[in-house]
């Protein structure tokens, strides 16, 4: 593997010009994730539309620090989230975590994943995994917190 | 085994064969991606093992393997027998006055947890109890600060931190402020693993000892790079770990002054350490067998001894000599890249071989993934030293750091990385 | 790696082919005393060593060597992704159901001290404290009752224990009393490594938690000899040591459920055991890093991986079959020797393969000398079970010890230098 | 090294025949020593008569348990001690501890040693040195105990 197969294009330019990124109100839910072994750190916040099955993610917002691959990793995913259901956004998040867990012998699901795809090289490197899934796990638990929350057969957000 | 020799290394100090010295570390042959030459700047998270060490490892467990004490059959008496005489290259290579004070543990961690713990259990003058208070610093590794703060919580003492100026150093204008007569130990690090700092830890326990207290040194960077003399130190107790001096993981050392180890408590129970046992009680060996519990790491000191004997070959003070230099060379030559910021001294005095620097705008995790695309490994994060990256407000270094077995031109091929991790990052 | 074969081997099990077994093991061909080959029958003490493993931390060390965890250069991933997947070989060789339940200490006794520390600083229910009680047996190596006997008079509690019948059985008469709510933890050892008693810890540890009370099985001569299987044993945290079972000195393994690793607090603080660290306190890491502070024995981790891997391939149930046989043939061929006593159970039932015996007016050093100068390497003394030896009115024993490349010729030696030894001191 | 060698005859005998063994009174000092490794144990007793430079051992007796080198080496030591002065006794103790930690480097003292030359191979066991010291340390310990309690001008043992 070399230099350019695990830092594509794509990920430095999420990297260089993250989309999404910057905190906004209004928002449901705000979480706070950390990796205490490399000292980064976000803050996501989420606002979701509707109820139930059609529960849709309005948008998601986020600040944070961390290295290219986690900060490239939650803007893509970010892409991938803003105006999907609620159930594709944790759908999604299931493939990428197979992806990334995957010790690089996983194939990507290249429709589902879009641009993620690019990060499918970070599997082979077990200390960066936790890099690239910061964000996504900070995702998985704003729906579980806020779906804790909320009624489950949903009033919409007020 | 090699000697120093007196022909030109490449770079580093004069008469010091720095090539000789590679070739006794078969490891730093290996090629990673594909083809590039490995150059390892990680020696302060561990250092390769010179042949000679691997060597008396393998003829250990070829030859001898058996466990040692008490045994009357020929292997065991030979297993003893080494086990023993490491300990004995160990005393030497410290200037120990008493062999016997040199106690085996498994790493630094294990030897300053040996004292936080007999510390707790001791009777007075050493026992830590509430209103005692422990002084340490804040360039500690977690392991010579996490002992004391949970000893803190255990027995309610109160622990007490030197700060770091803004140039890495300690912060010593409060000492006399800090050191109390509650005051009962004071830990301080010798050479920090993440700013490179060399402490003035003589003069530190010189007072410490004024008010009374106990000192341990945390040796664990030291050991491996510069004569350390414990009769004149000036420490009560020093450890240190085999793994970053040559020797194999699995190996640390506790010294101590006998007093000293003889009025603290045993720590871990079990074979070895006792004198008799009935089912109700049992009384303790004499040292340093009252700190050895259970099976020691056998061939992993006869390891440590072997590598103290490299060592000694090579030189230490050649050895600190020529790390000086490299360690010079690089501070120069990363001073020159834009954009980079060294963290710690920035200057070669007092000052150990590990060199952390930021980059700005680029995060430490990227550039030592590029570099090790380019075959240099350097570490990232916060080094097992989390309070010094906050005091610099910092989430992580990257870090460097050299061996008797790094050359100049490994450092060339560092700055070579660094600017090809600019252009990717721009 | 040796398959068990189908070829007849010298004794033993059949389909058991010792001979390829032992020629795995470089050092059985070791000469003593100039010309006499090695009849190593000490490997309750420490095991020797297959060349897989030997290879095993060789190529670590000349490929791999880097330390563990938040690496991201090559040697650093490598040497984690292999430290990682020893704990793997390990949870698999013990059929633990959860790999992050497997700590990896520096030996048995350490992991056995880890326990008694930690519940001396436990919340309820598992601190131990005055009024509280803990159960051994009078059958224990000193590694499982000096760190309770410790415990006990550190916090108060009180120290109980189990007899042993004339047989060298453990006496369960009076299990039910000595079992009361007080219990907070019953210690005890699976395979004695003196008697060779197989205890009934199932039982035990059912009868345990019937009165809440924590288990922990010595499985320090059990490992290396049976298959073991903590899913079904019983019981809540198990100890055992690497060189007893083929793999390096320098490491052991704790094994707990982790309902009960999780709620005891940390014990050694240091790198590695943290998540997060400020001047004034830490937040701890998750199972297995909580109590694997410092640098582990990285390569004697490895080692004991390749280790377990070797044993499983020549099959635990293979070795104890072989290892069942010539323990059997030796108590036959020792039971014809006048004068001389088995301590211990003199039949193969319920019987690991470890036999201490006694000669009539001759001393065991003198046994053990004598046989050394005949290659028959053998221990003498009271084994690190003071107390068993008391119990039997003995001041030490001599103990024959079989491992997986003993042959039943090499019973034949010792029973022919057993001769000797009676016709020199008559 | 053989057996025959470390087992010379002249221990076997002294080990199988020991001489002075048993204890007796009246004595003037009585010490017990143990090696807790191997549980060998000793219990000796000194009798002495006459005072300062002319004090000379009377009677040496003992009992215990341990090895045939343990109990040879007690027995050969009872033999030159009896009889002979204090300062003597104390002279042959320093050079058998000599010849016992030398390793089998150092070359015997064949005239003041006597039969315990025999003893010289253990020197190459180090295991054993402390089987073959016990009887010796213990007549140390017993001489500095009894020349502590008495003047050391000497009134002549009551
Ligand atoms: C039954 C038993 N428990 C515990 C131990 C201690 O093992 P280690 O010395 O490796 O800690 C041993 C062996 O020495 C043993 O045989
Ligand atoms: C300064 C310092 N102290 C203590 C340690 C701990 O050493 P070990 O992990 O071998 O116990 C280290 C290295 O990790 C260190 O650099």
């Amino acid at each position: 593997m070399s230099a350019d197969a695990l830092y594509q294009e794509i990920i430095l330019d999420h990297y260089r010009r993250p989309h999404h990124k910057g905190l906004r109100a209004p928002y449901d839910i705000e979480v706070h994730h950390t990796n205490p072994t490399c000292g980064d750190e976000i803050t996501l916040r989420v606002r979701l539309r509707g109820s139930g099955d059609e529960t849709v993610v309005e948008d998601v917002s986020y600040d944070g620090d961390g290295c290219s691959i986690s900060q490239a990793s939650t803007s893509i995913m970010a892409d991938l989230l803003v105006g999907a259901t609620v159930a594709e956004g944790l759908e999604v998040e299931a493939e990428f975590h197979r992806l990334m867990l995957g010790l690089g012998q996983v194939a990507p699901d290249v429709d589902r994943l879009a641009d993620a795809v690019a990060l499918a090289g970070v599997a082979r490197y077990p200390a960066r995994v936790k890099c690239a899934l910061l964000g996504w796990l900070a995702w998985k638990d704003a729906v579980v917190q806020v779906l804790g929350t909320r009624p489950a057969t949903g009033e919409p957000t007020p | 085994m090699t000697q120093a020799s007196a022909s030109p290394g490449t770079g580093g100090a004069p008469g010091y064969d720095v090539e000789a010295v590679r070739k006794d570390f078969p490891a730093l042959d290996r090629l990673v991606h594909g083809d590039r030459p490995l150059v390892y700047l990680d020696s302060a998270a561990t250092s390769q093992k010179p042949r000679a060490v691997l060597e008396a490892v393998e003829d250990f467990y070829l030859r001898h393997n058996a466990n040692v004490h008490r045994g009357v059959h020929t292997l065991a008496e030979e297993a003893t027998g080494l086990y023993e005489q490491a300990r004995d290259s160990v005393a030497r290579f410290i200037n120990a006055p008493d062999r016997d004070t040199v106690v085996f543990t498994k790493n630094s961690t294990e030897a300053i947890n040996l004292v936080a713990f007999t510390m707790m259990l001791a009777d007075p003058p050493y026992r830590v109890g509430p209103g005692d208070e422990i002084l340490v610093t804040e360039m500690e590794h977690h392991s010579n600060l996490v002992p004391w703060q949970l000893l803190a919580q255990r027995t309610g003492a109160r622990l007490r931190w030197l700060g770091i100026t803004d140039s890495g150093r300690l912060d010593l204008s409060r000492l006399d402020e800090l050191l109390t007569p509650a005051t009962t130990i004071v830990a301080v690090v010798h050479v920090s693993n993440i700013l490179g700092t060399i402490n003035p830890v003589t003069e530190i326990a010189r007072r410490a000892h004024e008010v009374g207290a106990l000192v341990l040194v945390d040796a664990s960077q030291s050991a491996p790079h510069l004569p350390l003399d414990v009769s004149t130190l000036g420490a009560d107790l020093v450890a240190f770990t085999g793994h970053k001096m040559c020797a194999p993981t699995g190996i640390g050392v506790l010294w101590g002054r006998r007093e000293v180890l003889e009025a603290l408590p045993p720590f871990l129970g079990g074979g070895e350490m006792i004198d008799t046992v009935t089912m109700e009680s049992a009384t303790y060996a004499a040292l340093p067998h009252k700190y050895e519990a259970g099976t020691p790491p056998i061939a992993e000191a006869i390891g440590l001894g072997a590598a103290v004997t490299y060592l000694t070959g090579v030189g230490m003070p050649a050895i600190a000599a020529h790390e000086h230099q490299v360690t010079a060379y690089a501070l120069g030559a990363l001073a020159e890249l834009p954009g980079l910021r060294i963290i710690g001294p920035s200057t070669p005095v007092d000052r150990g071989s590990a060199v952390s620097f930021v980059m700005d705008g680029i995060h430490p995790h990227d550039v030592g993934q590029l570099l090790d695309f380019a075959g240099v490994a350097v570490r990232v994060g916060h080094h097992c030293a989390r309070p010094v990256c906050s005091r610099f407000g910092l989430p992580s270094t990257t870090r460097a750091s050299f061996g008797l077995y790094t050359t100049t031109g490994e450092v060339d091929a560092l700055v070579a990385g660094l600017r090809r991790v600019r252009e990717v990052f721009g």
